[in-house]
C-alpha cells in the first residue's frame, strides 16, 4: 500500500535535512546573520511539522505501508511523536549553547535531523532491512555528531571507539537477521514470529541467531558487558551532543527490543529471557558500582544510563506484555529525566558556571535555587524516591518482575537501586551542603530555560499522577 | 552437489576469522577495519546462499544494502582515523609547516 | 556426476579454499597494505562464488565498488597515515591464542549447528536452474524498486550523511595558501593585464 | 551455473597459467646475485631517502570518499535503468528523490570546496 501520510513525519524529517544541507551549501552566498536564524528554525519547523503529523496520524493510516516496510501501530504513533517531541526539545535547549563554541553550523542540525529519521524509522520498521538501515541511519549520524568538534581529542577518540563496537555490532546483528532470513524466507518481522512457532521449540538454529541478535542490542543498548563505549562517550562529546546521545537513542534501543524480541522473537522467549536477565543484572552491578568511583558528572551519568538499561531490560526479560509495558513506561521516564539532567548543565553552563566534576556543583544551592532545585527533582527522579516519576518506573519493573515469578531478581533490582540513591544524593548533597563562593545569580529565563522548567517540573508532576503515562504505555503495547 | 551447508559452513569460517583479527589486531585501527568488512562479507555470503535456496530475491536485495551501507560505514570510520590522527601528529605536521616559511 | 555439477564443485571449493586462506592472511599480513590486497583477494573470490550461484549482479557489484573504491579508499589511509608497523603488532602474539580458541569454538558450534538443521531449511538439494538468458539485474531492479522504495530511499540519506561526515570532519581549509582558480584565469581579458599607454615616441632622425 | 560465465572462467585459468609460467620460467632461469645496493629502490642515482611508501595528502582521501559514495549511487542506477519499463512511474519518481538528495549533498560538497584543489 502506497501513502504518503504514513510516512508523513519521516518525509517532512528528511525535507528538513535537505533545506538545511542546501542552506549550508549556500553558506558563502547568504548573508550570515540571515542563515543564523534560518538554519535553526528550519530544523525546529520540520521536526514540529513532524510532531503535528505523528500526533494526528488518524485510524486510516494504520496498518502496513510500502509492502511490509512499516507498520503504524499503537506503539509507532506514541513513540514517534515522543521522538520528534524529544528531538525538539533537545535541540531547542541545545542550539545557543553549539552557536556560542561555534558549532550550530547547518551539519549540526542536519545530523540531528537524520539522527531522529533514524529513530523514527526504527520505532515503525516492520521489516529486518527497514530496521537494519534505521540503525544504520542512527549510528552513522551519532558517530559524526560526536566528533563534530574536530579539535576536541577525547571527542574523536570517543566517536571512534564507538564506531568500532558499533560496527561489530552491526556485523553480529546481521550475521544473526540472516539466520533468520534462511529460517523463514522472509524479511517480514511478523511472519517471523509465524514460522518461528510453526518451527515448534527448541530449534537449535534459532536459539543461536537469538543470541546472535540478542548480544548486537546489548551493545547498542550500552548493556554491561558491552559497555565500555558508554562513558568515554558521555565524557567526550560536547555537553549538547551528550544530552542527544544519551536521550534520543534510547529510545530507538527500546524500539528495537520490542520490535525484534517482544515481536518477531517473541516465540523464542524461553531461550532469550534467560540471558536477558543476565545482561540486566550486570548493566545493573556494573552500572551502580561504577557510579559510586566517579568523580566527573557526567561520566557518572553514563554509569547511571547503565544501571537504568539494567531496569529497562529486566522489564523486557519476563517477556509478558506487562514487563514490556513496565520496559516501555520506564525508557519514557528515563529519556525525560535524563533531558532535565543534562539541559540543565546547558543552562548553567550559559551562566557561567562550567560543570566538569561533581565537585564544580559545590555551592550552587546558594547562588543558583532554581536551577539546583530542579537539579535535585531529577537526581531524586533518578534515585527513584517517592513521590518523583522515576520512583513509579522503578515500581513497575519490580511489580512485573514479581509478577513473571523472579522474586530474586526484584531484590536484587531493589538493592542496586539503594546503591544507586546513594550516588545521587552525594551529588545534592555536594550542591547544597558543601560550601563555594559564589554569588547569587540572577537572570531572565530565556525560552528554552523555561521549557527546561517545565521538563523538570513534569517529573514531580507526573510522579503525582503516574497513571496518565502508564495508560499510554499500556495503549501502545496492546496487541 | 554443493549444499546449503556448504555455503554456511564457509560463511561460518571466515566470520571467525574475522572475529579472530578482532582480537589480533586490537591495536591497528585500519586492519580492524578489514576485520570488520571481513564479517560482513561472511554475512553476505550467508544472504546470498539464502537467497540462492529459497529461491526469493529478497535476500540479495538485503546484500546490495549491506554493501551501499557498509562503504558509507567505512568511509565515516577513515574519517574518524583522519581526525584522529591528525590530533596525535599535529605538532609534527606544524613543525613542518614551519620549516616551509 | 554431470560434467556441470562436477565444475561446479570443483569452482566452489578452489575458489572457497583460496577466500579462506586470503581471509586469514589479512588478519596476520605484518604490513596493513598487504592485508589490503589479500582483502581484494577476498573479495574478487566471493564475487566467484556469488557468479557461481546466480547473484551475478552482487558478484559485478562487489568488484565494481569494493575492489574499485573502498579498498584504495583503505589504501590511501594506510599510506597517509605512515604507520608504524612494529608498534601497530603489539599484543599480536599475547591475543592471538584467545582469537583461535574463540574462532574455532564459534566455527564448530556453528557447523555442527548447520549440519544438525539442515533438513529444517525448506528447500534444500533441487536448485532453481539458472538459464542463459535469465537477467539477474533486470529481475533485482524490478523487485528492488517495485517494493522496497523505503528502504532505497533510507539508502539515500545513509550516502548523504556520509557525504556530510566525510566533509565536516576531513575538510580543512588552510589559511594562506595561494591557488590558482581557473575560473579566474579564463575569465580574465586582455586589458586586465596589459595597458596600452601611448607614448609620444622621439622623432628618429635620418642621418 | 551461469553457462555465460564459462567463457570468464576459462579466461581466468588461461590468465593464471601464463602468468604463473612466466614468473616461474623468470625465478628459475634468471641469474640471481643479489646485494645490498641492487635491492635498494631506485632514486636517480640517490642514495634512498625514505621508505618507498610515501604518504598522501589528506585531500586525496576526500576525493576518494566522495567517489565512493557517488560509485554507489550509480550502482543503483544499473538495476533501475534495466528494470524501468517495469517499474512505472513509482519506480521513476523513487530514483528522481533518491537523485534529488544526491544532487543536494552534491552542491553542499560544491558550495564548501570539497572538490577545489587550492
Amino acid at each position: 500500500m502506497m501513502s504518503f501520510s504514513a510516512v508523513a513525519p519521516e518525509i517532512w524529517i528528511a525535507a528538513g535535512v535537505l533545506a538545511v544541507v542546501g542552506f549550508e551549501a549556500l553558506r558563502s552566498r547568504l548573508p550570515g546573520n540571515f542563515l543564523k536564524t534560518a538554519i535553526p528554525a528550519t530544523a525546529l519547523l520540520a521536526l514540529a511539522l513532524a510532531l503535528i503529523e505523528a500526533l494526528f496520524w488518524n485510524g486510516a493510516s494504520q496498518g502496513v505501508f510500502y509492502d511490509g516496510s512499516l507498520v503504524i501501530d499503537a506503539f509507532s504513533r506514541l513513540f514517534v511523536a515522543a521522538a520528534c517531541l524529544g528531538a525538539l526539545i533537545i535541540l531547542f535547549y541545545s542550539v545557543t549553547d553549539m552557536e556560542r563554541h561555534g558549532l550550530g553550523r547547518g551539519e549540526y542540525h542536519a545530523l540531528v535531523l537524520t539522527a531522529t529519521l533514524g529513530v523514527v524509522v526504527i520505532i515503525t520498521a516492520a521489516n529486518l532491512l527497514v530496521l537494519y538501515l534505521g540503525l544504520e541511519l542512527l549510528s552513522l549520524s551519532l558517530y559524526t555528531l560526536i566528533s563534530i568538534d574536530r579539535e576536541r581529542i577525547p571527542a574523536a577518540e570517543a566517536a571512534m571507539k564507538y564506531f568500532f563496537l558499533g560496527a561489530i555490532a552491526s556485523g553480529v546483528l546481521l550475521y544473526g537477521l540472516s539466520l533468520l532470513y534462511g529460517l523463514s524466507g522472509t524479511l517480514s518481522i511478523a511472519r517471523l514470529s509465524v514460522d518461528l512457532v510453526a518451527m515448534g521449540p527448541g530449534a537449535l538454529l534459532a536459539w543461536v541467531a537469538a543470541v546472535f541478535v540478542l548480544v548486537a542490542l546489548a551493545f547498542k543498548f550500552g548493556a554491561a558487558p558491552f559497555h565500555m563505549w558508554v562513558p568515554d562517550v558521555y565524557e567526550g562529546a560536547p555537553t549538547p551532543i551528550t544530552l542527544f546521545v544519551a536521550t534520543l537513542p534510547e529510545l530507538a534501543s527500546i524500539a528495537l527490543f520490542v520490535r525484534l524480541l517482544s515481536s518477531g522473537l517473541s516465540p523464542l522467549v524461553r531461550d532469550w529471557s534467560g540471558m536477558l536477565i543476565g545482561i540486566a543484572v550486570l548493566s545493573l552491578l556494573v552500572g551502580n558500582l561504577g557510579a559510586l568511583l566517579q568523580t566527573n558528572f557526567k561520566r557518572l551519568l553514563a554509569y547511571s544510563a547503565i544501571g537504568h538499561v539494567g531496569f529497562i531490560l529486566l522489564g523486557i526479560a519476563t517477556g509478558t506484555i506487562r514487563g514490556e509495558v513496565a520496559a516501555v513506561y520506564y525508557t519514557l521516564v528515563y529519556v525525560l529525566m535524563t533531558a532535565v539532567a543534562f539541559g540543565l548543565l546547558l543552562a548553567l553552563r550559559a551562566r557561567g558556571r562550567e560543570i566538569e566534576a561533581i565537585d564544580d556543583l559545590a555551592g550552587l544551592g546558594q547562588s543558583q535555587p532554581w536551577w539546583s532545585l530542579l537539579m535535585l527533582f531529577a537526581m531524586f527522579s533518578l534515585a527513584g524516591v517517592p513521590p518523583f516519576v522515576g520512583f513509579w518506573a522503578k515500581l513497575a519493573v519490580l511489580r512485573a518482575l514479581l509478577a513473571a515469578g523472579f522474586p530474586v531478581v526484584a531484590v536484587f533490582a531493589v538493592l542496586m537501586a539503594v546503591v544507586g540513591a546513594f550516588y545521587y544524593l552525594r551529588v545534592v548533597k555536594v550542591m547544597y551542603f558543601d560550601r563555594a563562593d559564589h554569588p547569587l545569580v540572577r537572570g531572565n529565563f530565556s525560552l528554552p530555560e523555561l521549557v527546561l522548567s517545565l521538563n523538570g517540573l513534569a517529573l514531580f508532576i507526573l510522579g503525582l499522577v503516574p497513571n496518565s503515562l502508564w495508560g499510554l504505555c499500556t495503549w501502545a503495547i496492546r496487541r | 552437489m554443493i549444499t546449503l551447508t556448504d555455503y554456511l559452513i564457509l560463511g561460518a569460517i571466515l566470520f571467525a576469522i574475522a572475529v579472530m583479527g578482532l582480537f589480533i589486531n586490537r591495536k591497528n585501527l585500519v586492519v580492524l577495519l578489514m576485520c570488520v568488512e571481513l564479517m560482513l562479507l561472511a554475512v553476505n555470503i550467508n544472504f546470498v546462499a539464502f537467497s540462492r535456496y529459497l529461491e526469493n530475491r529478497t535476500g540479495q536485495i538485503f546484500v546490495f544494502f549491506v554493501l551501499t551501507v557498509a562503504a558509507a560505514e567505512s568511509a565515516i570510520g577513515l574519517a574518524l582515523l583522519v581526525v584522529v590522527f591528525r590530533h596525535r601528529r599535529s605538532i609534527n605536521v606544524q613543525d613542518l609547516d614551519q620549516l616551509k616559511g | 556426476m554431470s560434467p556441470s555439477a562436477w565444475l561446479q564443485e570443483t569452482v566452489f571449493w578452489f575458489f572457497g579454499t583460496v577466500l579462506v586462506l586470503a581471509a586469514l592472511r589479512v588478519i596476520t599480513a605484518k604490513h596493513p597494505v598487504h592485508a589490503a590486497l589479500f582483502l581484494v583477494l577476498c573479495f574478487f573470490n566471493t564475487a566467484v562464488l556469488w557468479i557461481l550461484s546466480g547473484a551475478e549482479f552482487l558478484g559485478l557489484v562487489l568488484v565494481l565498488i569494493y575492489v574499485g573504491a573502498v579498498l584504495v579508499l583503505l589504501l590511501f589511509v594506510v599510506m597517509m597515515l605512515d604507520v608504524e608497523v612494529a608498534k601497530l603488532r603489539e599484543g599480536f602474539v599475547r591475543y592471538a591464542p584467545l582469537g583461535v580458541v574463540i574462532a574455532c569454538l564459534l566455527v564448530f558450534e556453528l557447523a555442527y549447528v548447520f549440519w544438525a538443521h539442515a533438513l529444517g531449511f525448506h528447500a534444500l538439494g533441487h536448485l532453481p536452474r539458472v538459464t542463459a538468458t535469465h537477467n539477474n539485474t533486470r529481475a533485482l531492479g524490478t523487485t528492488l524498486y517495485r517494493h522496497d522504495l523505503y528502504p532505497f530511499e533510507l539508502a539515500g540519506m545513509i550516502l548523504l550523511v556520509g557525504l556530510i561526515a566525510a566533509i565536516l570532519l576531513t575538510l580543512r581549509r588552510r589559511p594562506g595558501i595561494r591557488s590558482q582558480n581557473p575560473a579566474q584565469q579564463v575569465r580574465v581579458r586582455a586589458r586586465d593585464r596589459i595597458r596600452l599607454v601611448s607614448l609620444p615616441s622621439g622623432r628618429r632622425h635620418s642621418s | 551455473m551461469l553457462p555465460n560465465y564459462l567463457t570468464v572462467l576459462v579466461y581466468l585459468l588461461v590468465g593464471i597459467v601464463i602468468g604463473g609460467a612466466l614468473l616461474t620460467l623468470g625465478f628459475l632461469l634468471g641469474p640471481k646475485q643479489p646485494d645490498a645496493t641492487k635491492s635498494q629502490p631506485y632514486e636517480c642515482g640517490f642514495e634512498a631517502f625514505q621508505d618507498a611508501r610515501m604518504k598522501f595528502e589528506v585531500r586525496y582521501y576526500l576525493v576518494a570518499i566522495l567517489f565512493i559514495l557517488f560509485d554507489l549511487e550509480m550502482t543503483f542506477l544499473f538495476p533501475w535503468a534495466v528494470a524501468l519499463r517495469r517499474i512505472g512511474w513509482p519506480g521513476f519518481g523513487a530514483m528522481m528523490l533518491f537523485l534529488l538528495v544526491l544532487v543536494v549533498g552534491f552542491l553542499y560538497e560544491w558550495g564548501k570546496g570539497g572538490l577545489e584543489w587550492e
